[in-house]
């Protein structure tokens, strides 16, 4: 980083970078004693936390990251966003292997003809780049270079342009795999603005999704999770009710109440005849919209029973949630807006943003005016026009950072072409290496997000800031200082009027706070910016918004006449479109609904499979207008016949060492529209490496659900649940040989509310991230060695087709079955009832974990490695365990020890929610409550008394203190009008 | 004289009659059931002994061989006490009212009485002929028959017996499981049914010694019940101590260790909560503890009185025992139904026992005369005590290695 | 001293030769013959049951008091299970039970046979591991010849005087 | 009982002759036999060596199968090791004459199997480096192993019985080694007079040594039984289904009786040829071993139909479950290979052409001690991979170390065993000699 802005930055944060620049001090004790004089917030051993902003997807949820001596350790949400509040998802739990990934750039180089890659200084590497660039403005075809980034934001974007603007060239384009274009160009038609709407669901009472999986992926998951359980609390009396149309029992459509199987194609059809039915009854009369006339003309020309027949609904389920939109006062209807899910998400989205508009005060929980920045993505249109300029070789010089088009964008395999031919350049700016840098000549890599200053501006009015969390772990430079650098290079002064690039953001919300017209001066609005992690105003009223326009699209497409399967490929919980592949930890993260990791998997529905005779793991030849490739099938009701399901995601060529080899790229299948494939089964069987031992519970109530209405009722009568706490009072002389035993001052327990758990997997993340667990690998996991200390068992169950999600953790047994049979005590009962593992004293009988009956110990059947950098990340408060020792859960006891020390000298016990293991701290739905049984008023206490309280295993009297809370469920009859 | 057990007889019925009559029949079942299970080990298991005996060609304790089997006259009775059982079985069975979910095939009165009573019976028949083959031969012996057909009919004792001890071993498990377990029809231990069969075979080695140092003077039989004998016969009463005390231990211990309530709940039922846990340590001592104690000593071993108090001392044990196992789970909380109306049933039963065992001894030779092992030893007696005792195939504990 | 082929002869030997007046120090023989025992006159059961009844309630409670101390020392709670736990420790006693009474018995035999001895006593001939019995006689010089011959009689293969201590004048 | 002494040697020298006779200076055949047991024991050593230095992970074991065949050949050992202390002590005490010909060959099998078995934890330890904290031993941090571990149970009674065994072995070989001494010169005489501890056969010695030898097998006899439940413990202490089980300690005693009697049979009928004892370990010694089969047999048998009987009838799913995958699930196989082998191979000694026919007794020997191999297996690893939580389900089968390392201990054994036949006298020279004794009395 130049010196200057060095210099700034430790006037503000006190010499983070530096620190992180003698190293990881936990690697080696002796490089802690060298702090002559140690600056202020890295007190070696003690952690520091700072506000920043996660730029892993485009929701831009708030984070604090954990500095342990000079090195991120933990990512965890920032309680104050408004994007977030606190939580956080599996990737951007992950994003700390994105910053130590291995197979990040290690500083800047160029590449010749045979893609040998050669180490160069920022010196030379900069004056390489400038002289690409005088080469072109000199001749002054700048516009024949184009700058390519991802979706920027805030004033990252504004320097791009600014800096696009000056070099005069070809121009800026952010490009987004998940842009949900069809979502803006709909609002366009019918809202009159180009945005992608944010949705208040919690105000909801009823929720339509067409193949909208807003709980795992969609635009802004965590947020909508969040509201979504809201939305779904019965506390405040009614209950939402939320039915999803798809082709697809997504991990979204898993939690719903009702699930329509529609074909991807045919999801326009259902909305068209749900908007046909309801139609009349619109409210506000009053005000009739433009197109009114037309719309009604259009819809005359169809006829119910066409519709439901080309959407393949049941005419009773149907009119049953016509009834319920009919009734609802408030209703959201979504729309995927991903052309890999609905072919016709066009159709679709216009429909259901045309839906929402029937009801008034639906109106005002959908936000035009402060719509999702992802809308300012590069549409698709200019995406093709940058392609044709390129074959036709208009563009001879690309600038790439943070977007790889050639894995997502099939179109964009042009690249290839025109580097090899030799009339394309490519110069990377991305940190890491992917399938569009790969190609580019000349690489001047920028600094990860948590290395670097910019700011984030998912929806206007939230500003999250990004500040360096640590020192640059490679020599990289922040793209900013990079084009401030270039610019200088080639026009002479300072025409961008900054030396760096925080120098250009400071500025920028100098000018903020001016507007905003806040009292006192800005370097303490700007300290408090710093810690708080941004600005925002969240809206004082949400003006409703206003119907522009109701008439029809033009174009109503047709059906294309493809035969075979329609192919569905959806983003994933993992890898999102695919930036997350490399990340052992998500690599690992078994698949919600499938469980398998480490790859990918058709899906295709036991009734398909029979009829071609494709057995479960037989590897078939999937054609398409896309092209070709060998995928094993995975058997499934999950997909309904005829529709094939692909994730996202995987199939990386240059990606890194973990996302090698794993699974096929979807992208290249499914372009748009014409998603029609055939499949062919071969003779070859590939395993997957899946976690579940099985589907179903067989029926051992494992995973319990309750009816609403008896939960009602009970909880009126204020009925209590029979439990064996893990407390004293819960041995009974009568069937216990043993004498209770107390604990002192805590009893730490868990409740689980299997009602809020949408089982994304956040949870298990962030406790890989937290403890250190280790990551084992495909081949390991097909042994069934995986080693995480929680994970999600999903289970289904047929008639009606549903699913159930199990977070299952060590239970902290009051009388746990694991510790007697160790012949050495290392698991023992702490005097807080946590079962302890003592690493040292473990010599690896694994009694314990035979006779655990959850089977939640892991064994350390190897000792486990992380390549270079990835173990900075290590968390030094965690020991880092060796083979033949076994492991578990420990319901974070680093985190209890360390609260303890904190209100060490003030008389006083722990309160309620001063300790939060990893899992609960970043579970969106709150989910995972903890806390400490003996005191009566605690939230683990009260909603131990909830009716709907119960434990796993019970009857065996192991007295668990993970308490599970009953998923709720809806019974139709109860919904129906 | 002659008329007493007659009498015992009538007290016990006239005791037992006034239980079912009053205000708690439950009770008066319990004990009569108690008595059942415990007689019904003591029958089974004398003559099952028998056939373990033949089995393992021990001459040891041919001269017992007869006593042992005289308690065959009391099986009938057995069959048809079992019978009686079912006009009881409501008010000790909790299943015959409140039907177990799951268990309604099995746990079904007429099934449950029909198998049992075709166990019983089964056992009786096989033991008869055992019994009636070896009591043929001796006589045909006596009577200075031809050894051919005495050959043979021991050659059928020795087909007989393995036949008997298999019957014996399911038998007396299907019964345990029909009989006891069930009165607690949520609870299961899979050693149960070898607990009781063993404990029969306990307590009828103990009504043995009993038997033996009541007549090992009698005319006829006297010298041959001699001191090595009865010191075997300890050495075997001490062994059954051993098993009956391990497979107790088996069972306590697992279930301890695993502490399902589904399991515990019965056994701390009667080992942990008032009053039975008393009634548990009575049995410990008498089944366990204090033969284990007083059979360590050679000396004890060798008297026959000392044996007999000790074999007394057992048969006390294990009546509270089978007490224990019964009466819990048959109402009666509180305090410990152990009163006159008990004495009188328990009376009856010993009577009734008594009464056969009279009637087949006035009508058989008390020495086993035809049995060729008896022969072998008894026909040329050296008087060398160590010879008695001594390096002699044939085994005196090979009831254990059966066990 | 005198060497028999057969147990039988030497044991009708014994009564024979005492009532000569001559003591019989040592019987060998390859068997474990307790008639011998009798004739001699030394009780068949030897003191080791004492040693083995001692080894054994030394086992028991140094076993079972050694398990409770250490629950007393940490008191560590698995399993909800008490500390000390009555049940299991039955176990532990039984075994140690056994182990001490095994060894304690083992050595106060091999005490009492005087194992191991490192030189062969006087007499000792190597056939009487195989199949040979030998009568050691101790008397005085005066009956010497008389009872060698009365050895001869009862049938002694080979008699032999060995010059002991005990034996010279 | 009289034709056991037909053909039998008639006086102590012609005993003593055909026993020591055995020892004769082996041949090329017997030392090849050696050496290609020592490099099978050489092999699995080295196997072990790897898989300390690379982890458990070389072997197949995995969630939820945390227990494979280590621990299956652990108990099968120990087994192995009942019949020896069973047929020298019990049946010492039972005054049972046929055991005085084989006691001595089985108790050395005994020796050796429990040797073995004692190996297999530790094979089996994740950290086996650090074995030794499961002992007692005074440390300064008053860290003690935890007494109501199955597993220090485990330590107890395999350790007290390795020492026990063994001790009672050599004990009953003391007269027999004085017996070599004084028949052999040089250093043999040398050795053999080390290990006979000066034996000289006075009456004041045979007067302790009868009563001590009474004693160890007083000892040796609930030893044996307390071992075996103790192993079984192992199991049933636990909570999981297929192993919580009250039988299991009377079933595991019969059970491994039974495969001990096998492994007796296996070994003798071959050993008894090649050592020309034939009249002293007779076809009348088999037929009684033969005989105790069947019954051991059928004890095994009733404790299967009681388990599966108990599933059902305690209504309990989770048993059921586990029962019924038993016998249908991925385990199938090996567990009606069980079946048939103990239950049904035994009942053919019910005919007493097969059991007094070599060629048949040892084969059925065979088939019980792979049925007994697989009953460990059914129970150990069919309990383990289908327990409670169905998301946890799983198979297991063994990897290429932990096969070595199982070739490696049987090579063992046989290594151990070999050498046995030639330098101790394989049958109890005194004890026969006794035998013609009271029998020329009687």
């Amino acid at each position: 980083m130049p010196s200057l802005g060095r210099r700034h930055f430790l006037k503000l944060l006190g010499l983070v970078g530096s620190a992180s620049l003698t190293g990881c001090s936990s690697e080696s004790p002796r490089r802690l004693i060298p702090y002559l004089n140690p600056p202020k917030d890295v007190v070696p051993g003690k952690a520091s936390w700072y506000a920043t902003t996660c730029m892993e997807c485009q929701a831009g949820c708030g984070l604090w990251a954990r500095n342990r001596d000079g090195r991120v350790v933990k990512l965890e949400g920032n309680p104050a966003h408004p994007v977030n509040r606190g939580a956080l998802c599996a990737r951007g739990q992950a994003g700390l292997q994105g910053l130590y990934d291995p197979d990040r750039f290690r500083g800047p180089g160029e590449k010749d003809g045979s893609g040998v890659f050669r180490a160069l200084s920022w010196e030379e590497a900069f004056s390489k780049a400038a002289m690409e660039l005088k080469g072109l403005l000199s001749r002054g075809e700048g516009e024949r270079a184009v700058f390519m980034t991802g979706l920027l934001t805030g004033s990252l974007r504004d320097l791009c342009i600014k800096w696009v603007e000056k070099l005069a060239l070809g121009g800026l384009v952010m490009y987004e795999p998940l842009s949900y274009e069809p979502l803006a160009q709909a609002a366009q038609k019918v809202f009159g603005t180009w945005a992608v709407p944010h949705y208040s669901m919690e105000k909801a009472d009823l929720i339509i999704s067409f193949g909208a999986d807003f709980l795992s992926t969609w635009i802004s998951p965590v947020e909508y999770a969040r509201r979504f359980s809201e939305f779904r609390t019965p506390e405040e009396g009614k209950r939402g009710f939320f039915v999803f149309f798809g082709p697809r029992l997504s991990q979204t459509a898993a939690n719903a109440d009702m699930w329509l199987q529609v074909r991807p194609g045919a999801q326009r059809y259902a909305a068209l005849a749900l908007l046909k039915a309801s139609w009349k009854d619109k409210e506000g009369e009053k005000a009739p919209w433009p197109g009114s006339a037309h719309l009604e003309a259009f819809l005359e020309k169809w006829e119910e029973e066409t519709l439901l027949s080309k959407a393949g609904l049941k005419r009773e389920e149907f009119h049953f949630v016509r009834k319920l939109f009919q009734r609802s006062r408030r209703p959201i209807v979504l729309s995927s807006g991903l052309e890999t899910v609905d072919p016709h998400a066009h159709e679709t989205a216009w429909i259901s943003h045309v839906l929402c508009s029937l009801k008034k005060e639906s109106l005002e929980l959908i936000d035009v005016g402060r719509g999702w920045s992802v809308a300012s993505a590069a549409k698709r249109s200019e995406l093709l026009s940058l392609r044709d300029k390129i074959e036709s070789k208009e563009i001879s010089l690309l600038l790439v950072h943070g977007a790889n088009p050639v894995f997502s964008f099939p179109e964009f395999e042009v690249l290839e072409e025109a580097v090899r031919k030799g009339h394309l350049k490519l110069i990377g700016l991305s940190s890491t290496e992917d399938e569009t840098t790969s190609l580019s000549s000349l690489i001047l890599p920028a600094s990860n997000f948590l290395e670097d200053w910019a700011d984030v501006e998912p929806r206007p009015g939230i500003r999250g800031i990004v500040q360096p969390v640590m020192g640059t772990v490679f020599d990289t430079r922040g793209l900013g200082d990079v084009l401030l650098e270039l610019t200088r290079r080639l026009i002479p002064g300072d025409p961008l009027g900054h030396y760096s690039f925080d120098g250009f953001l400071k500025e920028r919300w100098k000018s903020f706070h001016e507007e905003l017209g806040i009292p006192g001066g800005f370097d303490s609005w700007w300290a408090e910016i710093l810690r708080r992690g941004g600005q925002w105003v969240e809206p004082s009223s949400s003006k409703r918004c206003e119907v522009a326009s109701v008439s029809p699209p033009m174009e109503w497409a047709s059906d294309e006449g493809g035969q075979g399967f329609e192919l569905l490929a959806y983003p994933t919980v993992q890898f999102l479109d695919g930036r997350g592949a490399n990340r052992p930890w998500l690599q690992e993260l078994p698949d919600p609904m499938t469980q398998i990791t480490w790859g990918s998997w058709l899906e295709i529905h036991p009734q398909d499979a029979e009829r071609l005779g494709i057995s479960n793991e037989q590897v078939v030849v999937l054609k398409g207008f896309g092209g070709e490739a060998e995928i094993p099938a995975y058997v499934t009701p999950l997909t309904i016949p005829g529709v094939l399901s692909m994730p996202l995601g995987q199939g990386h060529t240059s990606f890194g060492r973990f996302a090698k080899g794993c699974g096929v790229n979807g992208w290249k299948l499914c372009s748009r529209g014409a998603n029609h494939v055939s499949i062919q089964p071969r003779a070859l069987k590939v395993k997957f490496a899946n976690t579940d031992g099985s589907l179903s519970q067989h029926g051992r109530g494992l995973a319990q659900g309750m009816d609403l209405g008896e939960y009602q009722e009970a909880k009126s009568k204020g009925q209590l649940p029979k439990l064996r706490l893990p407390l004293p009072e819960a041995y009974d002389p009568k069937e216990d040989f043993y004498p209770p035993h107390k604990h002192n001052l805590y009893r730490w327990a868990m409740v689980v509310d299997l009602d809020r758990c949408i089982g994304c997997g956040a949870c298990v993340i962030a406790c890989n991230a937290e403890n250190n667990v280790a990551i084992v690998g495909r081949e390991l996991v097909l042994q069934g060695r995986e080693m995480q200390w929680i994970r999600i068992e999903r289970y289904l169950e047929d008639h009606p087709l549903k699913v159930r999600f199990l977070p299952m953790l060590c239970q902290h047994c009051d009388a746990a079955p694991c510790e007697s049979v160790c012949p050495v005590y290392a698991p023992h009962h702490s005097a807080e009832g946590l079962n302890n593992q003592v690493y040292n004293r473990c010599i690896g009988t694994r009694f314990c974990s035979q006779n655990c009956p959850y089977k939640v110990r892991r064994f350390n059947w190897f000792t486990f490695t992380r390549p270079k950098p990835l173990h900075l990340q290590l968390n030094p408060d965690v020991t880092v365990r060796q083979k033949g020792v076994m492991e578990k859960c420990s319901f974070c006891v680093q985190r209890i020890v360390e609260a303890k020390n904190r209100i060490r000298g003030e008389r006083r016990t722990l309160r309620d929610g001063e300790v939060i293991p990893a899992c609960a701290q970043t579970c969106p739905t709150e989910a995972l409550v903890f806390g400490n049984l003996m005191d009566p008023e605690s939230r683990v206490a009260r909603l131990s008394r909830d009716p709907r309280a119960y434990q796993v295993l019970g009857h065996l009297n192991t007295k668990p203190a993970v308490i599970y809370l009953r998923r709720l469920e809806t019974r139709r009859e109860d919904m129906a009008p | 004289m002659k008329l007493l057990p007659l009498a015992g007889i009538v007290l016990g019925a006239a005791s037992f009659l006034l239980g079912i009559r009053g205000e708690d029949p439950s009770r008066a079942w319990g004990s009569y059931l108690v008595n059942l299970v415990f007689w019904m080990g003591i029958c089974m298991g004398s003559v099952t002994w028998v056939a373990i005996m033949n089995m393992t060609n021990a001459s040891w304790g041919r001269p017992l061989k007869r006593l042992a089997e005289a308690q065959v006259a009391t099986m009938p009775f057995l069959w048809i006490l079992v019978a009686l059982l079912y006009a009881g079985h409501r008010s000790l069975y909790i299943w015959s009212t409140h039907p177990v979910h799951g268990k309604e095939r099995w746990l079904e009165a007429d099934f449950l009485f029909g198998r049992d009573l075709l166990v019983i019976g089964a056992m009786t028949l096989v033991s008869y002929f055992l019994v009636h083959q070896s009591v043929r031969a001796d006589e045909e012996k006596l009577l200075g028959g031809d050894e051919t057909s005495v050959r043979l009919r021991w050659r059928r004792q020795i087909l007989l017996s393995p036949v008997l001890g298999i019957l014996y071993g399911v038998g007396m498990s299907v019964l345990a499981w029909d009989l006891i377990m069930s009165l607690d029809p949520h609870w299961v231990s899979t050693l149960f049914g070898g607990y009781y069969f063993m404990g029969g075979l306990y307590s009828a080695l103990a009504w043995l010694a009993v038997l033996s140092f009541l007549f090992h003077r009698r005319e006829g039989i006297q010298g041959k019940i001699d001191g090595s004998v009865f010191h075997d016969l300890g050495k075997l009463l001490f062994a059954f101590c051993l098993v009956t005390g391990d497979f107790f231990y088996s069972q306590f211990l697992v279930i301890w260790y695993g502490n399902i309530p589904e399991e515990t709940k019965y056994v701390i039922l009667r080992v942990k909560t008032e009053p039975w846990n008393s009634v548990a340590w009575v049995v410990l001592a008498g089944a366990f503890g204090i033969p284990f104690l007083a059979l360590l000593s050679r000396k004890l071993k060798m008297s026959p009185p000392l044996l007999g108090a000790t074999a007394l001392v057992v048969l006390g044990g294990m009546w509270l025992e089978r007490f224990l196992l019964v009466v819990p789970s048959v109402g009666a909380r509180g305090q410990i139904p152990l009163g006159w109306a008990e004495v009188g049933v328990a009376v009856g039963f010993l009577s009734l026992e008594i009464m056969c065992f009279r009637w087949f001894m006035e009508r058989v030779p008390w020495l086993p005369v035809g049995d060729p092992l008896f022969e072998k030893r008894w026909g040329s007696l050296s008087g060398d005590p160590l010879e008695v005792s001594g390096h002699l195939p044939g085994s005196n504990k090979g009831g254990k290695v059966r066990g | 001293m005198g060497i028999f082929t057969s147990l039988g002869q030497l044991e009708e030997a014994i009564p024979l030769i005492e009532r000569k007046g001559a003591k019989v120090r040592t019987v060998y023989s390859p068997i474990d013959c307790r008639e011998i025992l009798q004739k001699v006159g030394v009780r068949k059961t030897s003191p080791v049951r004492f040693a083995t009844l001692l080894g054994g309630l030394a086992g028991l409670s140094l076993g079972v008091g050694f398990a409770i101390y250490t629950f007393l020392e940490w008191k560590f709670v698995t399993s909800g299970k008490p500390t000390p736990p009555a049940v299991p420790l039955v176990v532990v006693g039984f075994e140690m039970t056994i182990l001490f009474g095994f060894l304690s018995t083992l050595l106060c035999m091999l005490f009492l046979c005087g194992l191991p001895r490192l030189r062969g006593s006087q007499g000792y001939d190597p056939r009487f591991s195989k199949d040979r019995f030998g009568l050691l006689l101790e008397c005085d010089r005066a009956q010497r010849e008389e009872i060698e011959i009365s050895l001869e009689q009862a049938g002694a293969e080979e008699v032999r005087v060995l010059r002991t201590r005990e034996t010279s004048q | 009982m009289k034709d056991w002494q037909a053909s039998t040697p008639k006086s102590y020298s012609e005993v003593q002759e055909m026993i020591l006779g055995a020892l004769s200076p082996p041949g090329r055949s017997y030392w090849g036999a050696v050496i290609l047991c020592l490099f099978g024991l050489l092999y699995g050593a080295s196997c072990w060596a790897y898989q300390i230095l690379t982890g458990m992970g070389v072997a197949g074991i995995n969630h939820p199968v945390n227990w494979g065949i280590y621990l299956v050949n652990f108990v099968f050992w120990v087994g192995i090791a009942h019949s020896g202390t069973l047929i020298s002590a019990i049946l010492y005490l039972l005054r049972a004459r046929w055991r005085t010909s084989i006691a001595r060959a089985a108790e050395a099998m005994t020796v050796f199997a429990v040797m073995i078995a004692g190996l297999f934890p530790f094979i089996h330890l994740g950290r086996v480096w650090i074995f030794y904290w499961i002992i007692p031993y005074p440390n300064q941090r008053d860290l003690w192993p935890n007494f109501q571990s199955p597993l220090v149970f485990d330590f107890l009674a395999i350790s007290t019985y390795l020492t026990v065994s063994s001790m009672f072995w050599y004990m009953g070989m003391l007269p027999d080694l004085a017996a070599l001494r004084d028949q052999s010169t040089g250093l043999k005489r040398r050795i053999y007079g080390i290990f006979s501890l000066g034996w000289q056969g006075t009456h004041i010695q045979w007067r302790h040594y009868g009563t001590a030898y009474l004693l160890f097998a007083a000892f040796a006899t609930p030893l044996v039984i307390s071992v075996h439940s103790v192993v079984s413990w192992d199991f049933a202490l636990s909570i999981v289904p297929g192993w919580h089980s009250t039988i299991f300690a009377p079933y595991f005693v019969a059970g491994a009786i039974h495969s001990g009697l096998a492994m007796v049979l296996t070994l003798l009928i071959p050993m008894r040829g090649l050592l020309g004892l034939q009249p002293l370990i007779n076809v009348g010694t088999l037929e009684s071993i033969a005989k105790t089969m069947v019954l051991t047999g059928l004890i095994v048998g009733y404790s299967y139909g009681v388990e599966y009987f108990m599933a059902w009838y305690s209504g309990n799913m989770f048993e059921w479950d586990t029962f019924i995958w038993r016998a249908f699930g991925h385990y199938a196989p090996q567990f009606w290979v069980m079946v048939v082998c103990n239950v049904a191979g035994p009942l053919l000694f019910l005919i007493k052409a097969i059991r007094t026919n070599l060629i048949w007794l040892f084969a059925v020997g065979i088939i019980v001690n792979i049925g007994m191999w697989y009953e460990r297996f059914v129970i150990i690893v069919g309990s383990m991979s289908h327990e409670y939580v169905p998301h946890a389900w799983g198979v297991y089968s063994p990897s290429w170390v932990e096969l070595s390392i199982m070739l490696g201990s049987f090579s063992m054994f046989l290594f151990l065993f070999l050498l046995f036949c030639k330098f101790v006298p394989p049958v109890s020279v005194f004890e026969m000699k006794e035998h013609l004794w009271t029998h020329g009395k009687a």
